[in-house]
C-alpha cells in the first residue's frame, strides 16, 4: 500500500512542478518525476506477496510463486522511452537557451499558450 | 493564482487516482496473461528469465519500438543541436589519478556491459542495461581525457547495422517461419549460454545499438556550444 | 503486531523518496535538484529490487541514476545553474 | 516472401536505419530512399486491400496466439488508413524533395520515415501497450520535426508540444495500467471481451484518462493548445504531416478504443458535445488569425471537431461519412499547407496581409490554394462537398437538428475566412513588393497537382470511395466481429 501512495505522490509532485515552475529545466525534472512515479505504480501492481523474481535460475522454483512479469517488461520499455523524451526535451532546452539566454519560461514565451 | 489553480487541479486528479488505485488489492495474484508466460517460458522460448522472454520474444515488437525510440531520440537530438561547423568538447583535463583510474576501469566497464547483454536470457539484465553500462564507460573516458574521441563514423555503422540486424532477424522469421520476429533457431538446453534461440542474438544487437546510440547522444550533447 | 525490519525499511525509503522529490522541485540550485532526482532513482531501484523486479532495478540504476542524471548535468553546464 | 501487413511498419523502419549508411556514400540517394519506400508500400497496400476487404488479416508477431503475443489487425479500416498514410507520405516526400534544403537533410528523412513507422504502427497494432510505444515514436518524431528549422519560435513550439505530449502519454500509460490491473490482458480484442466485468466507475475513470491521453494528439478541445504553434512553426511539409498523418492516426486510436471498450450512450453524447465545442471555438479562433499557417491550423482543429461529431452519432452512415471527411481533410489540408508554404516563401512574410495580389505573381500556386480553399469549404465540384453533405445527412437522420445547424454555422464562418484569403490573393492590389521572384519548384507543383487531381476526381465520382468506406465503418462499429477475429476464434 505504501508503494501506491508514494507513487501517486510522486506523480502529483511532478505534475505540480510542470504546472507551476518557471524554469524549463525544472519542468523537465518534473516530467521525469512523473515517469518515475508511473513506473513504481506499475511494478507495485504486478507484485505478489511472498513471491520470487520471475527467473527460473533454480529448478526448485515454481511458476505459481512468482510475481507477474508483464508489468516488469512494460516498465523496462517505459523507462527507455522516458529517457528518450527527456533527452529530446533537454536538447530543446539547450536550443531555447541559445536563442533567449534565459531559462525563464515567462521571458521565452512569445507564442500564446 | 497559478499555484492555487494547479493545486486545485491536482487535488481533483489525486483524489480520483487514489480512489481508483487503492481499490486494486496489493500483493495479490490476479489472473493475468503473466501466468501463461511463467508456465510456458522455459518450454517455449528456452529462456529462464521470464522478463527477457517477454521483452524479446512474446512482446518482441515492443522492444523493436523501444530501440526505435532511442534511435529517434538520438536522431532528434542531433537534428535539434545540429551545427554546421565541427565542435570540440570543452572540459578540463582531469587529474592524473582520475585519468589512470579511468583508463584501468574503462575496459572492465565495457566488458561488464557486454556480459550483461550476452547473459540477458539467464540473469537479470539485457540489451538496454548492457548498452547503458557501455555508454557510462565511454562517458568516463570523455570526462577524464579531453582528447578522447569516438569515431563518429564507427558509431553510425554500429548503430545502423545493429538496427538492420534486428529488423532482418524479424523479417527472416517471416521468410523461414510463419511470422515476424519468430524464433527460427533451436531452443537449446535451458540455463546454458547457447540457448533460447534468437533471444541472445537480438539482445546482442540491442546492446550494441543502445551502447552506440547513447554514446552518440552524450557525444552530441557534450559538443554543443555554450 | 510484529513489524519486520523490511517494513520499516520500506517506510523509511518511502519517506526519503517523497523528501527527495520535494527537494528536487523546491531547490533553486538546479544541480542540487538533479541530485534530488537521482536520489529518487536510487530509492526506486531499491524498491524495484524489494518488489522482486531485478531486471527493472538494474535498468533504473543504469539509466535513471547514471545516464539521465548525466544528461541533466551536461544541459545545466551548457545553460545556467541557478533558478531565478 | 509473402506480403504481410507488418511490412508497413518494418520497411520504413529498415529505411530509417539504412539512411545513415547510405548517407556516407551519396547524399542525393538519401533523398530518393523515402520515395522507393512509399512506392513499395503502395504496392503492398494495393495487393493487400482486397484481402482485407474479404476477411480481416490478423498477423501474429513472433508466432504467439493473440492474447499472449502482439498481433496486428489489418481489417478494412486499417487498410483504408494505411493506404491514406502511404498516399500522404508519398506526396509529402515529393514536396519535401526541393523544399527541405537545410541541413541535416539526412536526419529530416530519418525522422520522417520513423514518423511513418509510428503512425502506421498505431493503426495496425492490436495491443494496447504496443499502441503506446508507437504513439511515443510518432510523438517524439513530431517534436523533433517541429524544431527542425532550429529557429527560436520552432524550438519554443516544439517544447510546448513536448510538454503537453508528455502529459498525454503519462495519462495514456495510467489508463493502460488500470486496464491491465482490471482485466489482466493487453490485447484489444481480449480487453473488449472482458470489459463488462469492470465496474462502471472505474470504466469512466479509464475513459477520462484515455480521453486526456489521446485527445491531446487528436486536437480535441481544450487540449489542443499545442497545435496552432506546432503547425505554424514547423516547416510547411510537416504541417501537412500533422494534418494528414499524425492527427488521423490519433483520432483512429481514440475511436477504436471508445468503440471497443466504452460502447455506451453517455460516452457518445459527451463526445458529440466535445466535438461541437471544438469545432465552434476553433472556427472562431481561425477568423481572428493574422498568420496564414495559424489560420490553417485552427481550421484543421475545426475539421477534427466535425469528424468527432460524425463518429459520435455512431450509425454506420455517420461513421462512414466521418471516415470520408478524414480522407478529404487529409488531402485538402495537405494541399493548403503546400501552397501556403510557397506563398509564405514568395511573399517573405507569414502574415495573410502580405499575400495581396500574389494571384497574378504566382498564378499556379495561388490557383492550387484557391482549389484547396473552395474544397475545404465544401463547394460542389470538389470532394469536400460530399463528405460534408453526408455528415449533415447522417446527423439529420439521427434527429440531431441542433447539431446540423451548428455545423452549418461553422461552415459559414469557415467560408468567410477562406474567401478572405482567396480574395486577397486575386482581387487586392499588390502592396508590398515581392522581392523574391523565384518560381515554385517542379516537385512542389507535382505534389500539389497530384492532390488537386485527387480532390477533383473524388469530387466528381465520390461513389467509389464512398462504397469502399462502408466495410471500414462497419468494422469500427461491429465490436463482436472484432473480438472474434482478433482472438482468432
Amino acid at each position: 500500500m505504501v508503494y501506491y501512495i508514494s507513487a501517486i505522490l510522486l506523480i502529483l509532485i511532478g505534475m505540480y512542478a510542470v504546472l507551476t515552475k518557471k524554469n524549463i529545466i525544472k519542468i523537465v525534472i518534473g516530467l521525469s518525476i512523473i515517469d518515475s512515479g508511473i513506473n513504481l505504480l506499475l511494478i507495485a501492481i504486478g507484485y505478489v506477496k511472498d513471491a520470487t523474481a520471475p527467473i527460473f535460475s533454480d529448478s526448485s522454483l515454481k511458476a505459481s510463486g512468482m510475481v507477474d512479469p508483464v508489468p516488469q517488461a512494460l516498465v523496462l520499455t517505459a523507462i527507455v522511452i522516458g529517457l528518450g523524451v527527456t533527452s529530446v526535451a533537454l536538447a530543446l532546452v539547450i536550443r531555447l537557451y541559445d536563442h533567449h539566454k534565459t531559462l525563464n519560461i515567462d521571458k521565452i514565451r512569445k507564442l500564446k499558450w | 493564482m497559478r499555484k492555487v489553480l494547479a493545486v486545485l487541479l491536482l487535488a481533483i486528479v489525486g483524489y480520483y487516482m487514489i480512489d481508483s488505485f487503492l481499490k486494486i488489492p496489493f500483493g495479490e495474484n490476479r489472473n493475468t496473461v503473466g501466468d501463461y508466460y511463467l508456465n510456458t517460458t522455459v518450454k517455449e522460448t528456452g529462456s529462464v528469465n521470464t522478463v527477457t522472454s517477454i521483452v524479446v520474444n512474446y512482446r518482441g515488437f515492443d522492444t523493436l519500438g523501444e530501440v526505435t525510440v532511442l534511435f529517434l531520440a538520438t536522431t532528434g537530438l542531433a537534428a535539434i543541436l545540429f551545427e554546421n561547423k565541427k565542435r570540440k568538447r570543452r572540459l578540463q583535463h582531469a587529474s592524473l589519478i582520475v585519468r589512470v583510474g579511468a583508463h584501468l576501469i574503462y575496459p572492465l566497464i565495457i566488458l561488464l556491459g557486454a556480459y550483461v547483454f550476452i547473459h540477458g536470457h539467464l540473469t537479470p539484465g539485457g540489451g538496454f542495461q548492457g548498452g547503458a553500462i557501455i555508454a557510462t564507460g565511454v562517458l568516463l573516458m570523455f570526462m577524464s581525457y579531453r582528447s578522447f574521441e569516438v569515431s563518429h563514423k564507427l558509431l553510425v555503422y554500429f548503430e545502423s547495422i545493429a538496427g538492420i540486424a534486428f529488423v532482418t532477424i524479424g523479417l527472416s522469421g517471416l521468410i523461414w517461419g510463419t511470422s515476424f520476429l519468430e524464433n527460427i533457431l533451436p531452443l537449446g538446453i535451458p540455463n546454458s549460454l547457447f540457448s533460447a534461440g534468437v533471444i541472445p542474438i537480438i539482445y546482442i544487437a540491442v546492446g550494441v545499438k543502445v551502447g552506440a546510440e547513447l554514446t552518440g547522444l552524450l557525444d552530441n550533447l557534450l559538443k554543443t556550444i555554450k | 503486531m510484529i513489524i519486520s525490519a523490511l517494513t520499516i525499511l520500506v517506510y523509511v525509503l518511502a519517506a526519503i523518496l517523497i523528501i527527495a522529490a520535494l527537494f528536487a522541485v523546491k531547490q533553486k540550485d538546479l544541480l542540487m535538484a538533479v541530485i534530488g532526482t537521482s536520489a529518487i532513482s536510487v530509492v526506486l531501484s531499491i524498491f524495484f529490487y524489494i518488489l522482486q523486479a531485478p531486471d527493472v532495478a538494474l535498468t533504473e540504476a543504469a539509466i535513471g541514476v547514471a545516464l539521465s542524471t548525466i544528461i541533466f548535468v551536461i544541459t545545466i553546464k551548457k545553460t545556467e545553474r541557478y533558478e531565478e | 516472401m509473402s506480403l504481410s501487413p507488418v511490412h508497413f511498419i518494418a520497411v520504413p523502419l529498415l529505411a530509417a536505419f539504412l539512411i545513415p549508411i547510405i548517407g556516407r556514400f551519396s547524399k542525393e540517394f538519401v533523398k530518393i530512399v523515402p520515395g522507393i519506400v512509399f512506392l513499395y508500400l503502395s504496392y503492398v497496400a494495393i495487393s493487400l486491400f482486397p484481402v482485407a476487404l474479404n476477411k480481416p488479416v490478423v498477423e501474429v508477431i513472433a508466432g504467439w496466439k493473440p492474447p499472449f503475443g502482439i498481433s496486428l489487425y489489418y481489417g478494412p479500416l486499417a487498410a483504408f488508413l494505411t493506404s491514406l498514410i502511404t498516399l500522404m507520405g508519398f506526396v509529402i516526400w515529393v514536396y519535401s524533395y526541393k523544399f527541405i534544403i537545410r541541413e541535416p537533410i539526412e536526419k529530416y528523412y530519418m525522422l520522417f520515415m520513423l514518423l511513418i513507422t509510428g503512425s502506421t504502427g498505431i493503426i495496425l497494432t492490436g495491443d494496447l501497450f504496443n499502441m503506446f510505444v508507437f504513439l511515443e515514436i510518432t510523438a517524439i518524431a513530431a517534436y523533433s520535426l517541429t524544431a527542425f528549422l532550429r529557429d527560436r519560435d520552432g524550438a519554443e513550439a516544439a517544447f510546448k508540444y513536448l510538454l503537453i505530449g508528455s502529459f498525454a502519454s503519462a495519462f495514456f500509460l495510467l489508463a493502460v495500467m488500470l486496464i491491465y490491473s482490471q482485466v489482466g490482458t493487453l490485447n484489444f480484442a481480449d480487453i473488449a471481451d472482458k470489459m463488462n466485468t469492470v465496474s462502471y466507475g472505474t470504466k469512466i475513470l479509464i475513459l477520462i484518462f484515455f480521453l486526456v491521453g489521446l485527445g491531446i494528439e487528436a486536437e480535441v478541445f481544450p487540449l489542443n493548445g499545442w497545435a496552432p504553434d506546432a503547425y505554424s512553426q514547423a516547416p510547411s511539409p510537416i504541417g501537412a504531416v500533422f494534418g494528414g498523418i499524425v492527427v488521423k492516426a490519433s483520432i483512429y486510436a481514440l475511436m477504436r478504443i471508445i468503440f471497443l471498450f466504452f460502447n455506451f450512450n453517455e460516452v457518445f453524447h459527451f463526445l458529440l458535445i466535445i466535438g461541437i465545442i471544438t469545432m465552434l471555438i476553433a472556427e472562431m479562433s481561425a477568423m481572428k488569425q493574422h498568420q496564414i499557417k495559424r489560420m490553417l491550423a485552427f481550421s484543421s482543429i475545426g475539421q477534427m471537431g466535425l469528424v468527432i461529431i460524425a463518429f459520435s452519432v455512431g450509425t454506420t452512415d455517420s461513421v462512414q461519412a466521418g471516415l470520408f471527411q478524414m480522407f478529404n481533410h487529409a488531402v485538402i489540408k495537405a494541399m493548403l499547407f503546400f501552397a501556403a508554404g510557397y506563398l509564405v516563401f514568395h511573399s517573405g512574410s507569414k502574415n495573410i496581409s502580405a499575400l495581396d495580389g500574389l494571384g497574378r505573381d504566382k498564378p499556379v500556386t495561388s490557383f492550387f490554394f484557391a482549389i484547396g480553399a473552395l474544397a475545404i469549404m465544401g463547394l460542389p465540384p470538389f470532394s469536400g462537398f460530399w463528405s460534408k453533405l453526408y455528415i449533415l445527412l447522417s446527423v439529420a437522420d439521427a434527429g440531431l437538428i441542433a447539431a446540423v445547424v451548428l455545423v452549418l454555422t461553422a461552415s459559414v464562418i469557415e467560408a468567410v475566412y477562406y474567401l478572405r484569403v482567396v480574395s486577397r490573393l486575386y482581387f487586392n492590389k499588390e502592396t508590398a513588393s515581392h522581392s523574391e521572384v523565384r518560381r515554385t519548384p517542379v516537385s512542389g507543383l507535382v505534389a500539389m497537382g497530384v492532390l488537386a487531381v485527387v480532390i477533383i476526381v473524388v469530387g466528381l465520382y465520390p461513389d467509389y470511395l464512398w462504397h469502399m468506406l462502408k466495410p471500414a465503418a462497419e468494422e469500427l462499429i461491429n465490436k463482436a466481429a472484432y473480438i472474434g477475429n482478433g482472438l482468432l476464434k
